[in-house]
């Protein structure tokens, strides 16, 4: 992962949690009796999807690194 | 994150090591006057804006107060005028930016089929774009009065019925967007008929001869041609129109009612008139928020057009 | 025959069009200015009046008793300082951002993404910053502090940065790179091809941004009421002297009104001929 | 030695005005004491500038002046206390934020200062006084203009024999000044015609309307709806600082059946509108109207022909005016009975900030611009004194004075029926920011969106959530 692509995937693990958070206070923290413990569970939440978000960023830039030096590899192929 | 904004740069640096170091510091330099300034006085305005959020802030209460948590956040997403303000300033945004498109592009076509006249044609069409909103505005109003404003005359001389502009809750917020589609369709129209008139003529009188029809040559020439032109346009037209204060503050102060209370007018009387500060700091990032996560989707061809013609030759 | 009849009656009807258009945009202008000429009596009657013996009276009222050429000076000497500023940071920027990419995209977003904070939240921030620096030694000396200059310079400049290096970005973008890549060979600096080659290609676009950044400094309203007082107060505030608790006095505003807005008109027709090129922005490239 | 002389240039101010001419030759420019005053734009402005130079010559200050949009007043002068600058030293304070700007600490108290010299503020009207000056038992500064509201009509037309037999005949009783607010919407009601009905026996080439209301998005909707709801015992905030939402219903009620008799232009405009539907000769009369405006008003005179304006001043009316001003205790056993007109009081008041270099001069001049000689020279102007000295001074009763002082004398019974009157809205340090705000639900009721009764709902709830709950009343 480039310094651009990890600047890329930050900006929007930021914008995700506050989404959450912007979410549950205003839908989801009704629901709960306890303020605090909603809290909780809003980070929890929050921390695991953006957790999944960067992972999955990972694996696709990983991925396309593949794809793309597989392609490299087979252009260079052709070549020689 | 294929369609990520960023476009691998290292590709491109095939000079020398040196001359390649000396690039890349030469270019960190010319941004850093920029770069200090906007750091300096966009950082620090937003960083009070965070802390504030997280406090009770009432200035005329003494000074900023004790941490709060989230409880700012709470009661702003469920303040009932927040939510009405957001929700007139989606419809002023969409209204007032389809309109002036439209209208702007359609307005460039028709000068630009015009033979004689553009110098003076396109010095008028510049006059709203050199006023201010806030001196203009209190000149329509005068014009949008019922009683001694010229609409209302001229209608009534034509025997059209004279409607109260700015006083009935049914159109004052259509009056406001009509003041902003006088003062900004222009400024759309100038530079759709600039963009028209950089068109290269090979392809359309390659397509005449071929026997195209008008709304062929329109739709797969003239369009995409113009596109990118077009699209900055929208995108500083909609951020601008998002944050739409002073038409609002002279013409109708938000009102009949909150009936055109736009978002910042409403932010405005939160902070500078209430001086809920906390309240006004948390609306603003969450402004700030709905902007960036808008302009992510919105901004990315502009952003990819850009990079990557940077990363070109 | 029949063919040119027809094309004379589209061509009738377009300018017919284009008169209407015209009629539209320039009417609530015309309308302030004639109401500058009329005496108080014709401003506020029903129907409206457009039979009058014009006077300068409101002219003299504005410049003589409100002084509003203090407000003209003040906005000049504010929106054109902080033009220059904008115009030189953000073509350096600017260049650097077409040129070579810095920050791969994501710093030019984060600058347009600062035009994105609302300015009302903005403005407690900058008066308590400019209230504190106003009070240091160099604040004194540079004029930045409340109620002068400086503040506003200062802020008129962070506001048009970001649009004004948008609008370079894709100007500077058209420059063909070849012209630099030999420049550099005959033995120039990269500054002096930024000065020397680069600029004078780029002028049209620099001209426009240019405009804009006055038109949008000239006609700011919030920052320059917050943070001045009287002594540095801009056009748009000086314009505000004339609503009295006796109702606003029209025909002075229209005449203030007038004189604050022919220096942008006569500067803008100036630069007609360099915004017409400029206009298109870079984005069409023929 | 200094603080010497300070209070020698106090004595001589206040003693004779033979002094101020030595004094000010013993004043170089280079020693004068800068102040700043903030007040409002285009106020009296050529009246201020000369009282401005009259303080200079008594005193080794040099007054800066700086002007204000009245709307923008309030938070500039907010944004200057806050940020402690010092930049204002006498700050121009509307009635709804005195007790805010005094609980908040952003202006001083004078009590100390008006200890000796408590003739000069007996001067000052003292119902205008106990509404302006005093909060928790200090003097906060002076008040220097009073926008007190009476009533102004065109005493032409009810004069007019026509239009009087039509009126009698039509409800029975004679066309005069109002007594009740019954009585003002019966004449709403007549006098709103169509063009080319008559008036006045002329065919009209232009709409009529009964009544000229400020129903626009400014903070003057609920000065007009005050004389109401005070004249019904109520006020906008209870002794518990919550609002009476049956009493705001029902004078919310009263105003809008009075919408119907008003130009459209009313959801827009504020007073200055109203003036200029009354110079343009569109309006009968105005519902509980700033009778500083008087002066305005009066130019209908020679603006529509045959016009005569009148306020509720002219000796021939008093025997209406008797029922017309009674002021209603809140304690009154028949308070219907009692009620009439009661009108709304407000003024501005010059205060001291607290961030302020130089408090002394600031007090001076504040004692200087309240006092009598520069309220005698200010009403000469035209402005609106609060003193009891100057509005009955005989020489603005002449005739010759009429177009500019002429609303005086009723001023004057306006003070003395009213005396003792308070309102818990101009007590609550909340006072500016619910002042700012119930114009809004009040004026969607007005344009017809939401009905009274919500309108008071939704004003109960603004205010709860302004104050944080119940409002603290600062008696």
């Amino acid at each position: 992962m480039s310094f651009s692509q990890g600047w890329d995937t930050g900006f929007r693990v930021v914008l995700i949690y506050v989404g959450i958070v912007f979410v549950w206070l205003g839908l989801v923290e009704p629901y709960f009796a306890s303020q605090s413990l909603s809290v909780i569970v809003m980070n929890i939440v929050a921390v695991a999807v953006s957790a999944a978000f960067v992972v999955r960023a990972r694996r696709r830039f990983t991925d396309e690194r593949l794809a793309a030096e597989a392609e490299v590899a087979a252009l260079m192929q052709e070549d020689a | 994150m294929s369609q990520s904004l960023s476009v691998p740069t290292s590709r491109q640096r095939t000079a020398a090591g040196q001359a390649a170091m000396s690039d890349r510091w030469f270019s960190i330099l010319l941004v850093v006057p920029a770069m200090v300034v906007i750091l300096v006085f966009a950082l620090l305005p937003l960083a009070y804006a965070l802390d504030v959020s997280f406090r009770f802030a009432d200035l005329t209460r003494g000074r900023i107060g004790d941490f709060v948590g989230l409880d700012n956040y709470r009661t702003v997403l469920h303040d009932k005028a927040f939510w009405d303000s957001a929700w007139v300033t989606v419809k002023f945004t969409l209204s007032a930016v389809f309109l002036e498109m439209v209208l702007g592009i359609a307005i460039a076509f028709l000068i630009h089929g015009a033979t004689v006249g553009k110098g003076v044609i396109r010095s008028l069409m510049i006059l709203p774009l050199a006023t201010s909103a806030a001196v203009t505005g209190l000149f329509w109003r005068y014009l949008y009065d019922t009683q001694f404003g010229l609409i209302n005359y001229f209608l009534g001389l034509i025997g059209l019925p004279e409607p109260n502009w700015l006083g009935d809750y049914t159109i004052a917020l259509w009056s406001v967007i009509l003041f902003d589609v006088w003062q900004w369709t222009p400024f759309v129209a100038l530079i759709a008929l600039a963009g028209l008139q950089a068109l290269p003529k090979e392809p359309f009188e390659a397509a005449e001869l071929d026997g195209a029809s008008t709304f062929r040559i329109l739709r797969t020439l003239t369009f995409p041609m113009l596109k990118p032109v077009l699209f900055l346009v929208l995108v500083l037209r909609t951020i601008d129109s998002v944050r739409l204060y002073d038409a609002v503050a002279v013409l109708t102060r938000g009102g009949p009612g909150t009936v055109t209370e736009t978002m910042t007018f409403y932010l405005y009387r939160t902070g500078l008139k209430l001086f809920r500060m906390d309240y006004a700091s948390t609306m603003a990032i969450f402004f700030l928020y709905a902007m960036l996560v808008a302009s992510l989707f919105a901004l990315r061809p502009l952003l990819t057009q850009f990079s990557s013609r940077a990363s070109e030759g | 025959m029949l063919q040119r009849d027809s094309s004379f009656a589209r061509e009738a009807l377009r300018y017919g069009l284009i008169v209407l258009v015209l009629g539209f945009i320039v009417f609530p202008i015309a309308w302030m200015i004639i109401t500058s000429f009329k005496p108080p009596e014709d401003v506020m009657v029903s129907p409206p009046r457009f039979l009058f013996t014009p006077t300068l009276e409101n002219y003299v009222h504005a410049i003589y008793d409100k002084n509003f050429l203090f407000y003209i000076k003040n906005t000049l000497f504010i929106s054109v300082t902080s033009t220059v500023i904008v115009i030189i940071a953000g073509s350096l920027a600017a260049y650097s951002f077409a040129r070579y990419n810095v920050g791969d995209g994501h710093l030019l977003f984060f600058i347009l993404s600062t035009k994105m904070f609302p300015a009302i939240a903005v403005i407690l921030p900058y008066f308590l910053i400019f209230r504190d620096v106003g009070k240091t030694g160099v604040g004194r000396f540079l004029g930045i502090g409340l109620d002068q200059p400086g503040a506003l310079i200062i802020s008129y400049t962070v506001f048009n940065l970001p649009f004004a290096i948008w609008l370079l970005v894709s100007f500077f973008q058209d420059i063909p790179r070849e012209l630099e890549h030999s420049a550099r060979l005959d033995g120039l600096s990269r500054l002096q091809v930024l000065a020397k080659v680069v600029c004078p290609l780029a002028a049209p676009g620099i001209a426009v941004t240019g405009v804009f950044t006055l038109i949008f400094s000239w006609n700011e309203f919030l920052f320059a009421y917050i943070l001045t007082r009287k002594v540095a107060s801009t056009v748009t505030v000086g314009v505000e002297s004339f609503f009295t608790l006796q109702g606003i006095l029209w025909g002075p505003v229209a005449a203030a009104a007038t004189i604050s807005v022919l220096p942008m008109l006569v500067f803008v027709l100036a630069m007609q001929r360099y915004m017409v090129r400029g206009l298109t922005f870079g984005a069409v490239r023929g | 030695m200094k603080s010497m002389l300070k209070q020698g240039l106090l004595v001589a101010a206040l003693t004779a005005s033979a002094a101020p001419a030595a004094m000010a030759a013993e004043c170089a420019d280079a020693d004068r004491v800068p102040i700043t005053w903030s007040t409002i734009a285009g106020f009296y402005t050529d009246a201020m500038a000369s009282l401005v130079s009259g303080f200079e010559a008594g005193h080794c200050v040099k007054v800066n002046v700086i002007n204000i949009d009245n709307s923008q007043l309030y938070n500039k002068q907010v944004i200057e206390m806050v940020g402690e600058t010092g930049a204002y030293d006498v700050v121009t304070l509307e009635t709804s934020e005195k007790a805010e700007f005094a609980e908040n600490g952003f202006i001083l108290p004078m009590t100390d200062y008006f200890a000796d010299k408590q003739a000069q503020l007996d001067d000052v009207a003292p119902t205008l006084a106990a509404l302006t000056t005093r909060y928790k038992g200090d003097v906060w500064g002076l008040p220097y203009y009073t926008y007190t509201a009476g009533y102004i009509y065109r005493a032409d037309l009810f004069d007019d024999p026509v239009e009087q037999e039509a009126f009698k005949k039509r409800f029975d009783y004679d066309l005069a000044v109002p007594t009740t607010w019954a009585q003002h919407h019966d004449i709403a009601e007549f006098f709103t015609r169509k063009a080319g009905e008559t008036l006045k026996g002329e065919a009209l080439t232009k709409d009529f309307y009964g009544v000229g209301l400020m129903a626009g998005p400014f903070p003057e909707i609920q000065d007009e709806m005050s004389g109401v709801l005070w004249s019904q015992g109520a006020d906008w905030l209870t002794d518990d600082g919550t609002v009476p939402v049956d009493a705001v219903e029902k004078a919310m009620n009263d105003y809008l059946e009075l919408m119907k008799y008003a130009p459209p232009a009313a959801l827009t405009v504020t007073y200055d509108g109203v003036m200029n539907q009354m110079k343009d000769g569109q309006i009968a009369q105005t519902y509980s109207f700033f009778l500083d405006q008087w002066p305005n008003a009066v130019q209908t005179e020679n603006t529509v022909p045959g016009a005569r304006m009148g306020v509720a001043e002219a000796p021939e009316k008093k025997a209406y005016i008797g029922g017309f001003l009674l002021a209603v205790s809140t304690s009154s056993a028949h308070p219907q009975e009692a009620m009439d007109f009661v009108a709304y009081i407000g003024g501005f008041l010059l205060a001291v900030s607290t961030s302020s270099a130089h408090p002394q001069e600031a007090m001076d001049f504040v004692a200087y611009i309240g006092g009598h000689d520069a309220q005698m020279e200010f009403a000469r102007a035209g402005g609106t004194s609060t003193l009891m000295s100057v509005l009955s001074d005989p020489g603005f009763a002449t005739p010759e004075s009429r177009t500019k002082t002429g609303h005086f004398a009723t001023l004057l019974e306006i003070f003395d029926s009213m005396k003792g009157f308070r309102s818990n809205l101009f007590d609550t340090p909340f006072g500016a920011k619910i002042y700012n705000t119930m114009q809004i639900p009040l004026q969607s009721a007005a344009a017809g969106q939401i009905n009274a009764r919500e309108a008071a709902e939704r004003l109960a709830s603004e205010v709860e959530k302004i104050c944080g709950g119940p409002c603290p009343i600062g008696k």
